[in-house]
Order: C-alpha cells, then sequence, then structure tokens
C-alpha cells in the first residue's frame, strides 16, 4: 500500500507534544530567573563537570527506575519504574525503530510514536519481528505497571500503600488519558497487525484473536485517534496536574546536586520542590497524625497539593508535629519540613536576615540589643551580667518541668569538675525555636539575641543544654563561637575522658530518639554510646532515622491534646514491645509526654548516667555560684 | 417592674415617726446652699400643719463632715451628738428631726452602736457630763425631715395647688428620687421602704402626681464621697460618679431629680455644671441640664410657693424648664431681688436660665 | 414485734424511711402536710448528675410507702406532740390522736424566698425567676420571658441565700452548684441559639460525676463563667436585666444585660421542722438546722431517745444522701426497740 | 484638667455590651479548647515569660472572653510560645494555639494589628 506519512489523527498528538515542550522551556527559565544569584551560579556549575554525570545518574535511578520507592515499597516502585522506565524506552526504542526502519531517517516524533500505523506492513520476519518483540515486551511493562495503578486507585492496600491522594478535577481527566494512552496503543497496533496478520507476540497474537470476529480494519483507524488524543490531553493536561512532576523532577535533580537548598522563604527551588511531588502517599503513611491520630488531610503531599492550587494553607501548615520522618521517606528528596516552615513563616512580618547577623559581629563585645523593624517585644527581659565560666549550661524552659534531669545534670556537671555556670537555673528565657515553628522569627531573633548575649558576656567556649529543642535553634539559627553540644555529646565526651566512674547498670533499655536531636540534627550515635556504657541497649523497630515522634513536639499548634496521648500511646506500646526495664530518652519533653503514656519507667539519659556515677570521695565541687542551691532545687 | 413587689418590700420597711414635738436639727450644707427648704419645712410644719417644731439655737454641727474625713474621731462625734440629745432632753422633747441624710446615718449609726456597746454609751455619757455637765437621754424617736414630709405627704396632696403634670402634654412629671446613701444603705430598717427600693421620696413624687423612674444606676452614689471631694485632685472620682448616674437616667428624660440629701443635691446640681465645662455634655433634653430639687423645695412648689421664695434660684441648674412644664408663673425680674426688693448681683454661669 | 413508729414528712426521706419500716415489719404511720407525697422532688424536672427525670424516684418511693403496714394521712400536720416517758403522744390539726413508740422526724427543708435577697429583685423585675420556677419551665417547656420572646442571654446566680451572711446563713446549701451546671445545659438544649452565665462565688463539684458535667457544660454547650457574686440587678431602658458584678478573676467591675436571671435558691430548715423542734425543744446547729447528736456516727439521732431524723432537717443533701440517711435512720429506730428495750 | 485642677476619671467597669468580642469569638471556631479554662492560673505559675515581666495568660484569656481586647493587644506578643503553659493546664487547653490565635485574629479584625 502507499507509504504516506501524515494522518490527521497524529494532529492531537503534535498539538500537545508541542505544547508540553514549548512549557517546559518557558516555566524552566522563568524558574532559573527566579534563583537567588548564588544559587543561578551554583546551578551553571552544576551543569559542567561530574555534578552533570551524577544528577544524569539520579534521573536515571530516580526519575525512571524510581530506586527510593522500590526500596520503601517494592510494588509501588514496580509501579512507577514500569511507568516511568517503560515509556521511556518505548519511546527510545520506538524512535530508533522509526529511524532504522522508517521511511527516511530523522522522523518527526509522531512518527515513532505511531510507527505501526505508518509501516503497517513491518515487522513480519527477522531482526524486525526480534524487534517487535522487543517493542511489545516493553508495552507489557508498561500495561502490568498499569494494572497495578488502576488497582492502586480503587484499592490501595494492592500497592502496600495505606492512604491514596485525593484528586481533583483536571487530575481526574489526566489520569483517565493517562491510562488510556497504552491500552488504546496496544488495541490500535494490535487492530493493525490484525488487519495485516503481522505483529508480535502481544499485539500479534490479540490482533489476530480480535479480527477473528472484529473488523480489525475499520477498528484499527479509531484507536489510533484514541492514542493520539489521550497522549495529546495528558500532554496539554501536564503543566495544570500533579503529573507536572514528571518534568519537574529533572530540574529538581540538577539544582540539588548544584548544592541550592531551600531558603527561608518562597523560591524558585521550593516551586521546582513543589511540582515534583508525585503524591506518591508514601509521605502520608510514615506520618503518625495519620495512623495515630486519624488526621488524614494535612500531610506533605496535601501541603504540596494546597500550595500548587493557591489554597489557604495555614490550618494545614501548622498541623503537623514537624518529626521530619516525611522528609526522611519522600523518595523524591523534597524538602518536605523547610517548605512547611515557609508556609508558617507566610504571613508574619518580612524581616531582613541579613543585617542582624552583621549587628551581631560588627559590636559582639558590647552588646546593644538588635532592635528588628523597629519594634521590640521582649524589651523587658532584663540587663544580665553571667558569672565567667568555662562551660555553660542551659536547662531549657522544658527541663524545668522535668526537675530530675536538671538535678541529675548537675550531679553530673559537679562531678566532671568541669568549671560551669547554670545559666538559667533560675528560669531562663526561651530559646526562640517555639517562635520559629510558628513561623514568628522576627520575634524568635530577638530571644535569640538576648540570649546570645548572656552567652558570649560569660566567655565559655562549651555550651551544653538538655533540650533538643534549644539544641537544634543553638546550632542553625545563633551566631555563636562556642561549642554547642547535647548533654548526651556533653556525656559521651566525659566519659571518653573518663571525668567520673560509673557502674554498669544490670538495666534493659530502649532508646527513643528525640525529633530535634536525631533527624533534626543528625545526633544519633552519642546517646546510645552513652547508654552502652552504663546499661544493655536493646534495639526497637523504630531507630535512627526511622524513629517515632513523642507526639508532644511543639511544632504543632493544632493538635488536641487527646490526639497527642493517643500519639504518644502508640509509639510507646512499639518502643515498649520488648519490655524494657527503662525507656529512655534524652528530651525533656519526650520524657513528660511518655511518662504518661506508658507503665514503662522513662528515663532522661542524664538520669540514669547520675544513677550510675561512683561520688568521688572527696567531691571537688569547682562550681562558682549556687553551689548548694541546687541541692535545694526539687 | 412590677409593684406589687416593691409594696412588699416596703410593707417590711414601714418606720414609726412621730407626729408632733420635735427636736429639730439643721444641716450645715443644706442651711447654706438650699436656706429655702429647711425655711419651708418650718413654716410648713408650724404654719401650715400647726405642729410643735423646736430649735435650740445652742445646736452645732454634728462634726459629720470631719468625722467622715477622719478628723474628728468617733468619741468626739458621739460626744457632739450626745451633747444634741442634751439639748433635747432640757428642752423637753423625745422626737427629733435631722434635716441632715448626713447626720441622720450618724445619728442612727451611733445609737446602734450604743445598742450593741453600752460601754460606749456610758463612756460618752461621762465624756459629755466632764466636758459639758449636761445628761441626756436616748430619743424615744429618730425622724429625717424627709420621713416626716413623707408622713404628711397626703396632706400636702389636699392642699396642692399644683400638680407634678406637664401642663402641655398632660403626661404625670418625669422624676428621678435620689436617696442618700447614709439615709438607709447601712441600716434599711432606718428608711422608709428600706435600702434596696426606697420609698420616702417615690412616695412623695407619686402622691403629687408624678411618676417616678427607674433605671439602672438608681442605686448608684450620687458622687459626693467626703474624701473625694474634699481633695481636689481626688475630684474626679467624684465627678465621674455623677456622670455615671446621670448618663444612666438620661435616656428615661427625666423632668427633674427629688433628693433628700444635702451633699446629693448639692454635687448632682453643681456636678452638671463642672461636666458641661469639662466635656460639653449635659443630660437633660433638648441641650438642658436637669433640675435637682430637695423634697422640701418640690412640696413649696405644690403647694404654690414663689420658686424664689423657696430658693431655686440658688441652684447651679435653674429651674425655668421645670417650672414653665408645671405651668409656674414665676417673675424672672425678681429672680434675685432681696426681700425688701433691693437687685442682688447676677451670677455668671447660669445653667437651664 | 408491733411498734408502732410515727413518720413525719412524706417527702423523700419520709417515704424511704416509712417503706423501710413497713419492709421490717413495724407498723407505720407517715403524716404530710400536704395533699401529695414526694415533698420537693415534685416539683424537679431533671435531676443531677444524670439528668434522669424525677418522677423515676418518686415512683420508687410511691412504691416504697405502698405497703399494708403503712397508714398515710395526707393533709394533715402536727399540731402537738409530746413524750411521756415512754410513748410519744401526737394529735394532729384534723383532731387525730396516737402514740408511738418511736418518731422518725423528716420534715426536711424550705427553699430559701429569693425576695429576702431584694437586690436581686425576685418579684420586682420581670423575669428574674428561681431554680424551682425554672424546673417548672423545663417540665411544661415554655422558656418565654414575660413579653412572649426567647430570651437571648440568661444569667443563672449561685449562692443565693448560701454563703451569705446577709441574710444569715453562712453555710453552703451544696447542691446549688451542680444544679446550676445542670440547668444550664438544659436550657442551652432547649435554646440552642442563647447564651448562659454562670455567676459563682465558688464552683463546688463535691459529687461523683458533678466535675464531668462541669466539663460538658462548658464543652459541649458553652456555658460561660463568671466568677463574682452578683451585687445588684437592675433594669435598662428596654426592660432588659442589668446585673453588676466584680469579674473577680479579671479583677475589674463588671456590667451585663441579660434577658433572664435565674436565682439558685439555697436550703433552710424548713418551717414545719421549725416547729416540731421549738415544741420538743429539739437542739438545732448554727446553721438552724436539727444538731444530730454525733456528726460522725450519730446523724440520725436527736437529743431525745426514740426521735430520729431523716433527711435534710439536719443538713442540706441530695437524693442518693437523702435516701441513705432515712435508711439509716431506720437502722437507728430497730436498735432502739429491739428486744423490747426501748 | 484645666481651670477645676481635676479630670473626670474613667470608669474602670468591663461593659459587656459595649465591648467588641471578635477576637474571643474567632478564638472559641478556631480552638475549641479555649472553652475549657477554669481560671487555675497553672499556665500563669509556670510561665517563662512571667518570670520577668507581668504577664498572665489566665488574666488575658478572661479579658479576651470579656472583650477588654486593648489590654490583649498589648500584652499578648509578650508570650514566648515556649509551651510550659499546656504541660501544666489541667483542662488539656490548647494555650499556644490560643496565644498564636489572638495574634491572627488581632491581625484579621483590628486596626492596629499586633
Amino acid at each position: 500500500m502507499t507509504n504516506m506519512q501524515f494522518d490527521p489523527f497524529v494532529i492531537p498528538f503534535n498539538i500537545g507534544l508541542y505544547f508540553i515542550l514549548f512549557y517546559v522551556v518557558i516555566r524552566s527559565v522563568i524558574w532559573f530567573r527566579g534563583l537567588s544569584r548564588p544559587d543561578k551560579l551554583r546551578l551553571q556549575r552544576g551543569f559542567f563537570g561530574i555534578t552533570f554525570i551524577k544528577s544524569l545518574k539520579d534521573i536515571f535511578l530516580e526519575s525512571l527506575i524510581h530506586r527510593k520507592i522500590l526500596k520503601t515499597n517494592l510494588r509501588l516502585g514496580y509501579m512507577h519504574m514500569s511507568l516511568a522506565f517503560g515509556w521511556f524506552l518505548l519511546i527510545l526504542f520506538g524512535t530508533i525503530e522509526a529511524d532504522i526502519f522508517g521511511a527516511k531517517h530523522l522522523n518527526a516524533p509522531y512518527k515513532a510514536i505511531f510507527f505501526r500505523f505508518f509501516n503497517p506492513e513491518h515487522g513480519r520476519m527477522g531482526f524486525e519481528a526480534v524487534y517487535g518483540f522487543l517493542m511489545d515486551l516493553i508495552l507489557a511493562f508498561i500495561l502490568s505497571g498499569l494494572l497495578l495503578a488502576i488497582l492502586k486507585r480503587f484499592y490501595s492496600k494492592v500497592v502496600g500503600v495505606r492512604k491514596t491522594t485525593r484528586l481533583k478535577t483536571l487530575d481526574r481527566i489526566a489520569l483517565t488519558s493517562l491510562w488510556l494512552i497504552f491500552p488504546s496503543r496496544l488495541l490500535a497496533e494490535s487492530f493493525t497487525s490484525g488487519a495485516f496478520g503481522n505483529g508480535s507476540f502481544m499485539t500479534g497474537t490479540l490482533g489476530h484473536w480480535l479480527a477473528s470476529f472484529l473488523p480489525a480494519q475499520e477498528l484499527a483507524y479509531p484507536f489510533w485517534w484514541l492514542y493520539s488524543l489521550s497522549l495529546g490531553t495528558f500532554f496539554v493536561l501536564l503543566p495544570i496536574t500533579r503529573y507536572m512532576h514528571i518534568p519537574t523532577e529533572l530540574f529538581l535533580i540538577f539544582m540539588r546536586n548544584s548544592g541550592i537548598k531551600t531558603d527561608d522563604k518562597a523560591g524558585s527551588y521550593s516551586e521546582v520542590e513543589t511540582y515534583s511531588c508525585s503524591s506518591c502517599g508514601i509521605c502520608i503513611d510514615a506520618c503518625q497524625l495519620n495512623f495515630s491520630a486519624g488526621i488524614t488531610n494535612i500531610q506533605s503531599a496535601y501541603l504540596m497539593k494546597a500550595i500548587r492550587n493557591n489554597e489557604e494553607t495555614s490550618d494545614i501548615a501548622h498541623n503537623c508535629l514537624m518529626c521530619g520522618r516525611c522528609d526522611q521517606k519522600c523518595p523524591v528528596g523534597i524538602e518536605l519540613s523547610p517548605i512547611r516552615m515557609i508556609q508558617r513563616r507566610a504571613g508574619e512580618a518580612e524581616y531582613d536576615f541579613r543585617n542582624i547577623y552583621r549587628g551581631y559581629f560588627r559590636s559582639r563585645q558590647s552588646v546593644a540589643a538588635v532592635n528588628l523593624n523597629g519594634s521590640e517585644v521582649y524589651s523587658f527581659l532584663p540587663e544580665t551580667n553571667p558569672e565567667k565560666a568555662d562551660v555553660l549550661y542551659f536547662a531549657g524552659c522544658m527541663t524545668h518541668l522535668t526537675p530530675t534531669i536538671k538535678k541529675s545534670m548537675v550531679k553530673i556537671l559537679d562531678a566532671s569538675g568541669v568549671n560551669y555556670n547554670f545559666i538559667d537555673e533560675q528560669g531562663g528565657v526561651c530559646c526562640g525555636r517555639p517562635l520559629m515553628l510558628a513561623g514568628q522569627d522576627k520575634e524568635a531573633r530577638e530571644l535569640i539575641n538576648y540570649n546570645s548575649q548572656i552567652i558570649w558576656k560569660s566567655g565559655a567556649h562549651t555550651l551544653v543544654t538538655s533540650c533538643p529543642i534549644c539544641y537544634k535553634v543553638f546550632k542553625e539559627s545563633y551566631y555563636l563561637d562556642v561549642e554547642v553540644l547535647h548533654h548526651t555529646q556533653f556525656i559521651r565526651n566525659l566519659i571518653a575522658d573518663n571525668s567520673f566512674k560509673m557502674r554498669f547498670l544490670r538495666k534493659k533499655v530502649v532508646y527513643h530518639t528525640p525529633c530535634d536531636l536525631g533527624r533534626g540534627s543528625g545526633v544519633y550515635d552519642e546517646p546510645k554510646e552513652v547508654l552502652r556504657h552504663v546499661a544493655r541497649l536493646e534495639k526497637s523497630k523504630f531507630e535512627d532515622e526511622n524513629s517515632l515522634c513523642c507526639g508532644g513536639s511543639l511544632a504543632n499548634m493544632k493538635i488536641s491534646s487527646q490526639k497527642r496521648s493517643k500519639i504518644a500511646r502508640d509509639a510507646a506500646t512499639e518502643l515498649t514491645k520488648s519490655n524494657p526495664d527503662i525507656l529512655a530518652t534524652s528530651c525533656p519533653l519526650c520524657k513528660k509526654t511518655f511518662s504518661k503514656a506508658t507503665e514503662t519507667r522513662v528515663a532522661d539519659i542524664s538520669e540514669i548516667v547520675a544513677e550510675a556515677i561512683i561520688e568521688p570521695t572527696g567531691n571537688n565541687i569547682t562550681r562558682k555560684q549556687n553551689s548548694l542551691s541546687h541541692e535545694l532545687t526539687p | 417592674m412590677n409593684l406589687e413587689g416593691k409594696k412588699r418590700i416596703w410593707s417590711d420597711y414601714q418606720k414609726e415617726i412621730a407626729d408632733d414635738h420635735f427636736f429639730y436639727v439643721r444641716s450645715c450644707i443644706r442651711q447654706s446652699f438650699f436656706p429655702g427648704s429647711e425655711q419651708f419645712f418650718l413654716n410648713f410644719m408650724r404654719n401650715t400643719l400647726g405642729k410643735d417644731v423646736y430649735e435650740n439655737p445652742a445646736h452645732t454641727t454634728c462634726t459629720g463632715i470631719g468625722y467622715h474625713s477622719d478628723i474628728v474621731p468617733s468619741s468626739t462625734i458621739m460626744t457632739v451628738i450626745a451633747r444634741h440629745f442634751a439639748l433635747m432632753k432640757e428642752s423637753g422633747y423625745k422626737n427629733i428631726a435631722i434635716s441632715c441624710v448626713t447626720s441622720f446615718g450618724l445619728y442612727t449609726e451611733i445609737l446602734e452602736t450604743w445598742k450593741h456597746f453600752p460601754e460606749e454609751l456610758e463612756k460618752t455619757r461621762e465624756y459629755l457630763y466632764k466636758a459639758t455637765g449636761r445628761e441626756f437621754d436616748i430619743p424615744e424617736n429618730v425622724a429625717h425631715t424627709s420621713d416626716i414630709i413623707y408622713k404628711f405627704r397626703s396632706e400636702i396632696a389636699d392642699k396642692a395647688k399644683i400638680f407634678l403634670v406637664n401642663k402641655k402634654t398632660g403626661e404625670p412629671l418625669k422624676i428621678v428620687e435620689h436617696i442618700g446613701c447614709h439615709y438607709a444603705k447601712m441600716f434599711p430598717k432606718s428608711g422608709v421602704g428600706g435600702a434596696e427600693f426606697p420609698n420616702v421620696l417615690s412616695g412623695m413624687a407619686e402622691a403629687w402626681g408624678g411618676k417616678v423612674i427607674d433605671y439602672p444606676e438608681r442605686r448608684h452614689c450620687c458622687g459626693f464621697g467626703f474624701r473625694q471631694y474634699l481633695v481636689q485632685a481626688n475630684r474626679g472620682y467624684s465627678v465621674s460618679n455623677t456622670a455615671k448616674k446621670f448618663s444612666s437616667m438620661e435616656p428615661y428624660k427625666p423632668d427633674m431629680v427629688l433628693t433628700n440629701c444635702p451633699g446629693c443635691t448639692m454635687f448632682m446640681d453643681k456636678w452638671q455644671y463642672t461636666i458641661k465645662e469639662m466635656e460639653g455634655t449635659s443630660f437633660g433634653e433638648n441641650g438642658e441640664s436637669i433640675p435637682v430639687l430637695t423634697y422640701e423645695e418640690l412640696a413649696g412648689l405644690v403647694l404654690g410657693f414663689n420658686p424664689w421664695d423657696l430658693g431655686l434660684q440658688y441652684h447651679m441648674v435653674q429651674s425655668e424648664p421645670l417650672l414653665n412644664k408645671l405651668g409656674i408663673d414665676f417673675d424672672s425680674t425678681d429672680k434675685y431681688k432681696t426681700k425688701d426688693g433691693k437687685q442682688m448681683p447676677l451670677p455668671e454661669k447660669l445653667i437651664n436660665a | 414485734m408491733n411498734w408502732d413508729v410515727v413518720v413525719v414528712g412524706g417527702g423523700t426521706a419520709g417515704m424511704e424511711a416509712s417503706g423501710q419500716l413497713a419492709k421490717a415489719g413495724y407498723n407505720v404511720t407517715l403524716f404530710e402536710k400536704e395533699e401529695e407525697a414526694g415533698g420537693h422532688l415534685k416539683n424537679w424536672y431533671h435531676l443531677f448528675p444524670d439528668r434522669r427525670d424525677g418522677e423515676e424516684v418518686i415512683t420508687y418511693l410511691n412504691d416504697q410507702i405502698n405497703n399494708d403496714n403503712i397508714t398515710f394521712y395526707k393533709g394533715s400536720r402536727i399540731d402537738h406532740l409530746e413524750k411521756n416517758e415512754k410513748k410519744f403522744i401526737i394529735k394532729t390539726n384534723e383532731g387525730k390522736e396516737m402514740t408511738a413508740d418511736a418518731i422518725i422526724i423528716a420534715t426536711g427543708f424550705d427553699l430559701f424566698r429569693s425576695e429576702r435577697k431584694e437586690e436581686y429583685g425576685y418579684g420586682i423585675y420581670d423575669n428574674v425567676i428561681t431554680s424551682a420556677d425554672l424546673e417548672k419551665r423545663f417540665r411544661t417547656g415554655d422558656m418565654k420571658m414575660n413579653n412572649g420572646e426567647i430570651p437571648r442571654r440568661i444569667g443563672i446566680v449561685h449562692c443565693v441565700g448560701s454563703r451569705d451572711e446577709k441574710v444569715g446563713n453562712l453555710y453552703c446549701s451544696k447542691l446549688c452548684c451542680v444544679t446550676a451546671v445542670k440547668q444550664a445545659i438544659e436550657i442551652s438544649e432547649w435554646l440552642p441559639e442563647s447564651k448562659v452565665f454562670c455567676f459563682y462565688m465558688d464552683i463546688r463539684m463535691g459529687g461523683a460525676l458533678y466535675e464531668e458535667l462541669y466539663m460538658e457544660s462548658q464543652e459541649k454547650y458553652g456555658v460561660n463563667y463568671i466568677r463574682g457574686k452578683v451585687s445588684e440587678v437592675g433594669e435598662s431602658f428596654t426592660n432588659s436585666l442589668i446585673v453588676k458584678v466584680e469579674d473577680t478573676l479579671a479583677g475589674r467591675p463588671l456590667k451585663m444585660e441579660l434577658d433572664m436571671l435565674v436565682l439558685m435558691a439555697g436550703m433552710e430548715i424548713s418551717e414545719g421542722s421549725k416547729k416540731i423542734g421549738k415544741a420538743l425543744g429539739l437542739k438545732t446547729g448554727e446553721n438552724r438546722f436539727f444538731q444530730s447528736r454525733d456528726n460522725h456516727f450519730g446523724s440520725n439521732l436527736s437529743n431525745i431517745d426514740g426521735l430520729f431524723y431523716a433527711g435534710t432537717c439536719t443538713a442540706p443533701m441530695n437524693i442518693t444522701e437523702t435516701i441513705s440517711h432515712a435508711r439509716a435512720a431506720v437502722l437507728d429506730v430497730m436498735d432502739y426497740l429491739k428486744d423490747g428495750r426501748r | 484638667m484645666g481651670k477645676f485642677g481635676f479630670a473626670i476619671s474613667k470608669g474602670r467597669q468591663i461593659d459587656y455590651e459595649a465591648n467588641d468580642r471578635r477576637i474571643a469569638e474567632y478564638i472559641l471556631e478556631h480552638e475549641p479548647s479555649f472553652r475549657l479554662c477554669i481560671e487555675c492560673g497553672g499556665c500563669s505559675a509556670t510561665c517563662t515569660t512571667g518570670n520577668f515581666t507581668r504577664f498572665s495568660l489566665r488574666e488575658l484569656h478572661i479579658l479576651i472572653k470579656r472583650g477588654e481586647n486593648d489590654e490583649v493587644r498589648k500584652n499578648i506578643g509578650k508570650c514566648m510560645l515556649c509551651g510550659k503553659c499546656i504541660l501544666v493546664c489541667p483542662r488539656g487547653v490548647n494555650t499556644r494555639n490560643v496565644v498564636v490565635l489572638a495574634r491572627q485574629a488581632f491581625q484579621k479584625y483590628d486596626e492596629y494589628a499586633i
């Protein structure tokens, strides 16, 4: 038959394809221009040299193979892989096929996509047949994934996801068209094959069978139309649906590999991240608010969606424990918590970060409070002159509600013989993180100023805190030239240069990693090291990155006390499955939250250590102030 | 507002008021600021009702103001009051008629004290004797002069020349009655109708055809408050209380305020001027202020006395609007003339005139 | 054994006591001044804390006294009562005369007459009612104001006639707080659109499940609680009620307009009790209720042998306590009359 | 002042009718546990800010409910949101959210937002 190389049915596909290509180019330009200058440079550098290779590798592994999803959930991974990788292969080999076997070489894309329509006689025997077999194989691969996807929609357990994301109408249309693409291709090719009596193991067999009782010749054409239409629709809808994540993720990988990080304010990078979310739902599974508290509409996937649709996000943004479990698990590697923080900051007064920074270092010693935007909320705070000391101990607000930790730390510090100063013994000023978590950075800055001044004046070289919340903010948002340690790290060091003797307690201990210390600040090993010194440390199902949140988190503004307790009870039950003697933690808030959620004794590491310390004879207290008063503290 | 309920309460607080032979003690404030009132009382009791009301020239202030501003100790004031009783005994009277509510409050308070602490009574007898050689008896009947006018309110109604009715509209006059705090708030039993819903003034107003209005701050103090007004810097508290009272009665559009206490008359009258000066607010209808009258002055008007003989012109808030409503014809030219027709200097600022 | 026991007062305590005595085989004569037994309980719509219908308890009590050993005299008052060494001699207003071996006084309480708190204007202002009036309204379901409109804002004043030196009652009537909470909830159910404000000095939620009810009233019904004793009530230009109170927790005086005010009338020993007490010279305590011989193990014993107390003539009690107290009185009677000894 | 040598003093009375309670309603709508406060003062006792200056969440809570917003506007910002109050509250009131919501409410309704 005549080999005419065009047919109207390819128009929808072409429109779609060129539209999306055009769109992606424009969008990427906008995104690039939206980057801050340093980020622009980073990205440019990222395009050359080793990072580029790495990015390609990542794109192959993550965007096509979906390695991370495969790791966490095989079936879900397979689904994504078959669709993404399969389609990629189909296009790749399709193009090659068209270029090799086509009438002329280097064809317009549609000729590859609709190869069989334009070359119905192709693929009867020999290498052509083998190639046809390969193409059928790929199609089958995709269809298998598609089957899973469809099942997931109607019965999400199939792929092992508890919750599946809810869709908006456009998403639905896009989804349907996506679903239609491959079946319609299958049928189109099958009918064509049936009509021409060729085709490989799938298209051929199916086509043959269909032709046996259907007019294949007539039926092929409409299915080619359908195939082209569904492709076209899908492409056109892509930008306004969640499927935008497919092209966007490529940018994300490049940007990330070039070393760009999420900023405090919304920007290109956070936007790219937001659009890279495929709503796979892994974050929903990871979220304790979902599986303990039954709050199912605030998880990161929904936040991303709300941002994409310019919906009101404040309620979603503030209803989160900020435990960071989803960050850890996100297969696309989106910095979910930082993005949530951006949403929390939204609506709060703008402020200039950098001039505060200078404000600190211009006059470090003549400590004049840096006044932000002219307004001071905490002007009532008194001028203080702390005693000079080498080590500062900052218990933190929460620790004042768990006096045992306070007392234990004082005992440890005394035993260690370091020259220290308990700066907030009479109750200090909040570290500022709670305000930051509420999005009120400006106010937080004032407290950070105030505390920094105390720390500078004391001339100490080390700052020890008992509260991971404080620890995180001291590390990240204070401009200090002192070494900031959580007390677990401090104790680890003390043990290392055996500052005091300890007896081994015959106790079975399970350690709960506090969110802000673990995922939040990457301190995983020191606490456990300390525990191994004094007790028998047991593993739980939730270690390190996978550790649970106690539910007490200050980050959640919205959650009710009942739901907090529910999360605490569930977490405690998991952690105490092995009936340990002690459920150890290293956060006063975790301790307080767990204490009322379990029968097992809950203790902070400092308490356990203090218990194990063998009092040196002739206790040498070098502590400067209140060397006795701490004995009197409750 | 349920009248039956009020009547039930009033029936619980019917006080014994003597019928004749009164020993009259004056009020420092009233005799100097509203002289017409006491004059009317004596005149009315003696000449109209032919009662025996005796005034002893030797009688003095009760020192109440000194007492309430912490200058006069209680033993002193007890002795002063004992002296009045002595004068009464000497002139052969057993019923005391007290013109001032502050005094009345003190008399009742002291008598109550003596009842509960007889030793105080004995001490007082001793002090008085040592100081003056006088002796005294506890009076048989203690009445405020408003009690007495209340007692004879129907007699006045019988002789009434005009009734408290707005001549133009024919509506009864809207009257705010304000009872001095010391009249019954300390000892409800000592007041006609008790402390919460006193009847002494409302009784008169209604007997003479007026309509008493009940407004939220009815019980509130007039703003007098000894310490508050004696110290200039504190007067703001005093005025603010008066303002509170008036702004609460304002929506009811009262035609006048009727009082039985020198302090209340004085401050509800004069502070209206002060408030007008300071904040430009006046509480009566169409920019006027509300006339404040003593029960004697009102009784006088009802009996058809000349307003200027009753001394209404000596108020800060002038009564012309009220007089017009009542359809009393008065001659503005002899408003400030002496008895023998000499023209007195005219006051600078007059409200309502 | 055929002892005659007379029970004076056909309220909760009297009925329960008679019932128990009759079951034990004594000949009981029960006197009730009104035409119907049941006492104050008759007027109560729902009971706290479970808000069961008062009728149910009345029904139980009626079954109790529906017993052949009980002779029940309605509408008869005790005119004369004396004890000559062993027996009590009783004369009633209908001229009935009889003797008894033991007597149970269950003459109960009267509600504080709220008129006595003049400043609240009960009987003077429209729409100032008492807790008892409100219970009647619940029965009829008529929650309207005098002008036929629905009250949008309702105030509840705790401690009316209790804990108040000015009316000579220093004691706490104990039940008003929880009654207030219960009624606040019921008002909110009748009138979901309206707001309820409780003015209290202390919230005393002593009984089982009281605190839970209190919390429920806040959580489910949004009842507002203002700590402060209402000092006076006035009427506004628009005839709404104006209450003055110090919001003691804000440390500021507060003025508020209300459509309706409910006074939580306290409990006082009943007139009937007083009369009998005078006649027999029964000891009364500072609170003017009958003084038991011992607060801990003799709360049913009077200062006269053979005469026992049951229920609220000795102190404010709720239904549960009253019934237990009545049963305890019966035990004391049995003990007093056991094996012929008196 | 002027010629009289004194000024008419402002009353301290809370006028429930005159006051604007939208702030309270906003908070109640978004944080129902706000209703559960029984004014025990636990929050104020443990308060980090209260340690340095006159700041009582308990009192502010009342003032919000009465519509005395000026006081609240002046003071609510002093809170450091440290969250100790949540841990001591016997009625499980989500105190921190109350503070945050108050700020929001002021920004929403108030011309002099904090």
